[in-house]
C-alpha cells in the first residue's frame, strides 16, 4: 500500500466526499487559497470552488452556528475551527445548539455537521494554542468526538464522520499531520466505524488505553517494554464518544492491568472515564490499580524545556506500566 | 391594499396568539406548565406582519418569547400547547418545552432558549436556500436585548458579506428582561447599526401589523432578488412580565397603560371596521372560533399522554 | 444559631464583603433593581449604587472579559452568570483569558475573579437552562470550582472565594437558593477554607462522594440505609478543584467501599476523577468496584416525567450503595 | 508640533521595533524561537503614534502581533527577546511566549494567542480607571480580522454605555491573515462601525506617526475628560507574512512594493530631516545605538539559563 501523510489523507477524504455528495460543503477561517493553517484543505476551493469552500471572517461563533442552520436545512457542511483552543468562542452553538437541537426538538431533526479543528502541544505554540479539550466534547451527549492517530483512521474516520447525521467533534493533532502511514490507493473505497477502538498492538501483560498522537508513544513505549519482557496491548480508542467499552474491558479482563494514557491534563481529563469504566465492569479482574499517565496540571508552556516537561513522554508511560505490572 | 383574506388571516393569527398566550400564562399559575415562559403578549403584530410576507417553505428562527412566531409561521395549537404542558402528542414529545418548540414541516427550526442563540443558524439557513437556490428566505427574529450579543454581530456581518437572502427582525419591546433600552445601547435605534454592517435597515411601528407587514415584504424582495439581507425594528412592547410571574420593577404602571393604549389588535379591528374590511360581527365570528381552537388546542393537551423515559433515549442522536 | 436560606447566606457574604473592600464589585446582568434571576442580589443596588453593582447589556463573554481586565487592575470583581449554560458563550474569556493570564505572564500578575453562577435540573426549565457543567471547569489549571451545598458553605466559601485572588468559579444550585440551614449570626464573621472537603455525615460502611444538591440526597438515602443498617459516610467535597483526595482516600480507606453521586451527566463527569484518584490511591483498600451515580447521558427534557428519571434520586443513591456494599 | 526630544523618541522607538523583529525573524527562521512568531514589521507608526500619546500609568492591551506595542510602551528588549527564546529571565519566563507578552510594571496587560481576546479586557480596565479615578486610559489594539469577531462588538458597547476611558485602535493591515477587508466586510471602513455604538471614529494614515499621534492625543483627552471611548482606524500593511514562513499565496508583490514605497520609518526620517528637526548623522547615531540594544537583548537571550521545571508550577495559581 502506497504511504501518505495525516494531512493527506484528510484531505482526499474531503475530496472524496465532496464529489460524491454535493451538499457536503466546507467552511473556515483561511481554508480557501492558503489551505488552512496546516494545509489540509490545500487545493479545495481551486477544485471545487469558493461557494463550495467557504473562507470565513474571524468569527467562530458565527460561522459555526452557520454550519447548523445550513444543516438544519439540508446540506452537510464541515467547520474548520483552527484550534480547538479557539472553540471556546463557539461553545455555546456546539453544545447549547448543535449537540442538542435534535433532542430539544423532539427527535425530528438532525444535525449532520463535523467540526473539524486540532489540538495537542508540541510545537511551542504556548497556552493558548496547544490545549487537549477533548474532555469537555465527550461529555455532552448529542455530539461525537472521534480522534484519529493515524492516516489509515483519519481518512477512513472523517468519511464516515461527514456520512453521518450527527454533529461531531473531529480532533485532529497538530504533530500528526506530517506523519506518514499506509492507506488504499484513491480508487479503493473505506470506511472506519466510529465507535469501534483498534487494537493497535496485541499483548498480554497489560492493556494500554489512548488515543491521537499518544498512541504513536504508547507503540513505542510498547516497543521498549518488549525488550523487557512485558507484552503491552494498545487498544487505540479512535472515538471518545461513543467509546467502545466493550474492547477496552475486553482487553483488561484479559491482561489484568491497565493503564490509561493522554496528552489533555490529568486532572478532570478524558482518562478518568475510561478509569471509572474499567473499574466498573472489571474490577474483579485487576489486579493492580488502574493508572493514568497524563499532562501535568497546569496551562501549556511555551519553552521546549518545559514544554517536553510537561506531556507524557514513553518514558512515563514506561514507568507507568512497570508500576502496574511490577506492583 | 392586501386582499380581505389575507387581512383576515392576519387578524385571526394575532387573536389566536392572544388567546393561545392567555392559556398558557393560566397554565403556568396553575403550575401545569413548567420552568418558565415568556408571553408575546402585545407583540403579535410583529410576528404575524412578518410571517404573512412569508412563503410556506421559507424559514423562521425563534426566541425564547416564541410562541407568537410559531403560531404566525403555521404551527398548530395542539402540538404547541401539549409541548407546554410536556406531552408525548407535544411538538417536541415533552423534550423541549417552551423554548424549545419547532415545526420543521412548517418552516419553524426552533425557538431558542439562549438570547442571541439562533441569529447565527438562521444565516445558514439563508446560506444553504442561496446555495441550493431554492428560492427561500431565512428570517431571524431576536430582541433588543440580544443585539448586543456577540453572535448578533457576527451573524449580521457573515450575512452580509456572504449576501444571504436572510431578514433580521428585532422586535425592541424597549426591555431586555429588566434591562431598559437606554442602560444597554448608547445610540438611539437599534437599526442604527445596520449601516455598521452595509445592510439595509428599517425602523418600524411594531404594533401595526400592516406596517410591518410592508417592510418584510420589501426585505423578501430583496433577499429573493439577490440583494442580501435586511435589518428591521419593530418598536413594540411586552404587555405581560419578562416572564409569567415577574414583579416588573424596573416599568412603571404608566408605561404600561401607555402602550395598553397602542394595543396591536384593538388597533387592527378599529381599522378592519372602519376600511369596512369587515363588519364587527364577522370579527366576533373569527373571535369565537379561535376561542374554541385555543380551547381544544388546551383540551387535546390535557388530555394527553405524558412521555415515556424509554424512548427518550433514542432522541438523542440520529 | 439562625435559620437563613442560601440565597440570603450568599447575599450577605456579597453585602459582608462589598462593606469590607471597596475594590468588591457586582457585574451582571439584572441584578440591579430586578435582583438577579434568583434574587441573591436584592436590595444590593440600593446599598451599595449602580457603580459597584454593575447592570451590563446581553453580553456575557463581554463583561465576563471586562470582570478580568478590572481584576488585572486593583478592582475584585464578581461577575454572575446567570444560567452556568450561558458561560458557554464567556469560553474563551474564562478558560483561555481569566485562567491562563497569571501562568502565561510568568505569574506576575493574578486574577481575583469570583465567577457565580448556577446550575442544576429539577424546575423543567429543559436542555439550555439545567446543565451542570462543573467537570468542564475542574479539568483547567488555573481555575478553582466552588459548589456548597449549604447555608453555611455557600456563605463562608463565597467569603473565601472573594478574598482569595485566583479566577473561582462558584457554582450554586437553583433547587438549593430556597433551602434552608444554621448560619451564624452576621456579627460573627467566619470563612469556609477552599479546597477543604467536609463530612457530613459520619459511616464506616461506605463512603459516598458528592457535591451541590445531591449532598441533600446523598444524606437522605444514608438516613434510609441507616434503617437497613448500613452507615454510610457522607463526604461533601465542597470545591472540586483543588480536590481533597486526602479526606476522600482517608475515608474510602477506613470504610473499603465508595460511591460518587452527581448531577452531571455519568460519561465525563467528574465522579470519574473521583473514581480514578480512590483507585490510585486506595486500590488495596476496595472491596468493591467505585460506582457513580449520575444523571443519565443525555440532554435534560422538559417534562417532570422525564427530568425526573434522568435525575438521580435517593433510590437509585440506595441502590448503588446496596450493589458495593452486598456485592 | 511636538517636542524634539519627543519626536526623536518616536523614532528611536520605531526602529527598534524594526530592529528587534528582524533579529526574532531571523532567531525563529534559525529555530531559537518556537512556535509562530507574528512581525510588527511596516505597523511601526500605529504602536508609536499611539504610545507616544499615553502616560505611563496607562494599559495597553494587544494582541498576537503584540511585540511593537510592548516596545512602544515601555517594554524593555531583553526581557522580550529572552522571553522569544523562553529563557528563564524572559517577561514570562519562558511560559509565554511571543504571544504573551506583559509588563504589568509598564501598563501592558498582555499580547494575546486569541484575535479579539483582549478587547473586552482592556474595557475593564478602563472601568477601573474610572471607578478607582487614577486618571489612567486604557488601550487596546486589534486587527481588522478582530472587527469581526463578537467580542469587538460587545466591548465597544459596554465602553460607550459604561462611558469608560477606552481607545479602541484598529489596526486595518487589510489582511487577517489570508483574508482580504473586502472578503471579510461589506463596507469600505472599519470606521464605519463606530456610530452603531454611538462612539466617536477616526480613521488615520497608519503609516504616518504623527497622524497617528494626534489621533490618539485627541481620543485620551476626550477619555480622560470623561467623554467615553473613541474607536482608531489607522491604516497600515504588515510588510512581512501573516506569521515568518507565510508564503503569502493571498497578495500580489506589486502591492507589497506599494507599500514598501510608503514605509513609516522611511517618511518619518525624511520628515525629520525635512524639517530640520535632526540631521542625517544625528538619526544615524540613533540608529547605531538602537542597533547596539537590539544586539545587547540577543546576547542577554542567548546568554540566559532555561527555565526549570521545578518552579513553574508555582505560577499558577496565587
Ligand atoms: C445568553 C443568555 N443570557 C441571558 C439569558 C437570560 N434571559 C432570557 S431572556 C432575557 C432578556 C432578553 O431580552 P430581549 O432580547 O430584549 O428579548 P425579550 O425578552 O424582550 O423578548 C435574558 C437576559 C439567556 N436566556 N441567554
Ligand atoms: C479566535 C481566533 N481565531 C483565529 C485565530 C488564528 N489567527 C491568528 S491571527 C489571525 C488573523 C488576524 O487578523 P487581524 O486581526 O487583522 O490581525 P493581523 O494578523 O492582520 O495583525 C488568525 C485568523 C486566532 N488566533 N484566534
Ligand atoms: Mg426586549
Ligand atoms: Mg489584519
Amino acid at each position: 500500500m502506497r504511504e501518505i501523510t495525516y494531512a493527506q489523507a484528510l484531505r482526499e477524504a474531503l475530496r472524496e466526499e465532496m464529489k460524491r455528495d454535493e451538499s457536503v460543503i466546507l467552511i473556515g477561517e483561511d481554508i480557501g487559497i492558503h489551505g488552512g493553517a496546516f494545509s489540509v484543505t490545500k487545493g479545495l476551493i481551486e477544485e471545487f470552488g469558493p461557494e463550495r469552500v467557504r473562507n470565513t471572517p474571524i468569527s467562530e461563533a458565527g460561522f459555526v452556528g452557520a454550519a447548523i442552520g445550513a444543516a438544519l436545512t439540508g446540506l452537510r457542511p464541515i467547520a474548520e475551527i483552527m484550534y480547538v483552543d479557539f472553540s471556546t468562542i463557539a461553545m455555546d452553538q456546539i453544545v447549547n445548539q448543535a449537540a442538542k437541537l435534535r433532542f430539544m426538538t423532539g427527535g425530528k431533526t438532525c444535525v449532520p455537521l463535523v467540526l473539524r479543528t486540532q489540538g495537542g502541544a508540541g510545537r511551542g505554540n504556548a497556552a493558548q494554542h496547544s490545549q487537549s479539550l477533548e474532555a469537555w466534547y465527550a461529555h455532552i451527549p448529542g455530539l461525537l468526538v472521534v480522534m484519529p492517530s493515524s492516516p489509515y483512521d483519519a481518512k477512513g474516520l472523517l468519511k464516515s464522520s461527514i456520512r453521518d447525521n450527527n454533529p461531531i467533534i473531529f480532533i485532529e493533532h497538530k504533530l500528526l499531520y506530517a506523519t506518514k502511514g499506509e492507506v488504499p490507493d484513491e480508487g479503493q473505497e473505506y470506511l472506519v466505524p466510529i465507535g469501534k477502538a483498534d487494537i493497535k498492538r496485541k499483548g498480554s501483560d497489560v492493556t494500554i488505553v489512548t488515543w491521537s498522537l499518544m498512541v504513536r508513544k504508547a507503540l513505542s513505549a510498547a516497543e521498549m517494554l518488549a525488550e523487557d519482557g512485558i507484552a503491552a496491548e494498545v487498544v487505540d480508542v479512535r472515538t471518545l464518544r461513543p467509546l467502545d467499552t466493550e474492547t477496552i474491558v475486553e482487553s483488561v479482563k484479559r491482561t489484568g492491568r491497565c493503564v490509561v494514557v493522554h496528552e489533555a491534563c490529568k486532572t478532570g481529563g478524558f482518562g478518568a472515564e475510561v478509569v471509572a469504566r474499567v473499574v466498573e465492569e472489571a474490577f474483579d479482574y485487576l489486579d493492580a490499580p488502574v493508572l493514568r499517565v497524563a499532562a501535568a496540571d497546569t496551562p501549556i508552556p511555551y519553552s521546549k524545556t518545559l514544554e517536553d516537561w510537561v506531556i507524557p513522554s514513553e518514558a512515563d508511560i514506561v514507568s507507568a506500566v512497570r508500576r502496574v505490572v511490577d506492583g | 391594499m392586501e386582499s380581505r383574506e389575507k387581512m383576515l388571516r392576519m387578524y385571526r393569527h394575532m387573536l389566536a396568539i392572544r388567546q393561545f398566550e392567555h392559556k398558557a400564562g393560566d397554565l403556568f399559575t396553575r403550575d401545569a406548565v413548567r420552568g418558565s415562559i415568556h408571553l408575546y403578549i402585545g407583540q403579535e403584530a410583529v410576528a404575524v406582519g412578518v410571517c404573512s410576507a412569508l412563503e410556506p417553505g421559507d424559514y423562521v428562527v425563534s426566541t425564547h418569547r416564541g410562541h407568537g412566531h410559531c403560531i404566525a409561521k403555521g404551527g398548530r395549537l395542539r402540538e404547541m400547547m401539549a409541548e407546554l404542558l410536556g406531552k408525548a402528542t407535544g411538538y417536541c414529545k415533552g423534550r423541549g418545552g417552551s423554548m424549545h418548540i419547532a415545526d420543521f414541516g412548517s418552516g419553524i427550526l426552533g425557538a431558542n432558549g439562549i438570547v442571541g442563540g439562533g441569529i447565527a443558524i438562521a444565516v445558514g439557513a439563508a446560506f444553504s436556500a442561496k446555495y441550493l437556490k431554492n428560492g427561500r428566505v431565512s428570517v431571524c427574529f431576536f430582541g433588543d436585548g440580544a443585539v448586543n450579543q456577540g453572535i448578533f454581530h457576527e451573524a449580521l456581518n457573515l450575512a452580509a458579506v456572504w449576501k444571504v437572502p436572510a431578514i433580521f427582525v428585532c422586535e425592541n419591546n424597549l426591555y431586555a428582561l429588566s434591562t431598559p433600552f437606554r442602560d444597554a445601547f448608547a445610540i438611539e435605534h437599534v437599526v442604527d447599526r445596520a449601516a455598521g454592517y452595509g445592510v439595509p435597515g428599517c425602523r418600524v411601528d411594531g404594533n401595526d401589523v400592516l406596517a410591518v407587514y410592508e417592510a418584510a415584504r420589501e426585505a423578501c424582495a430583496r433577499a429573493r432578488g439577490g440583494g442580501g439581507p435586511t435589518l428591521i425594528e419593530a418598536v413594540t412592547y411586552r404587555m405581560d412580565g419578562h416572564f409569567r410571574g415577574d414583579p416588573c420593577l424596573y416599568r412603571s404602571k404608566q408605561e404600561v397603560e401607555e402602550w395598553a393604549a397602542r394595543d396591536p389588535i384593538t388597533r387592527f379591528r378599529a381599522k378592519l371596521i372602519e376600511s369596512k374590511v369587515a363588519s364587527a360581527e364577522e370579527l366576533a365570528a373569527i373571535e369565537d372560533e379561535v376561542r374554541a381552537e385555543v380551547e381544544d388546542a388546551v383540551r387535546f393537551a390535557l388530555e394527553s399522554p405524558d412521555p415515556s423515559p424509554q424512548d427518550m433515549l433514542n432522541d438523542i442522536y440520529a
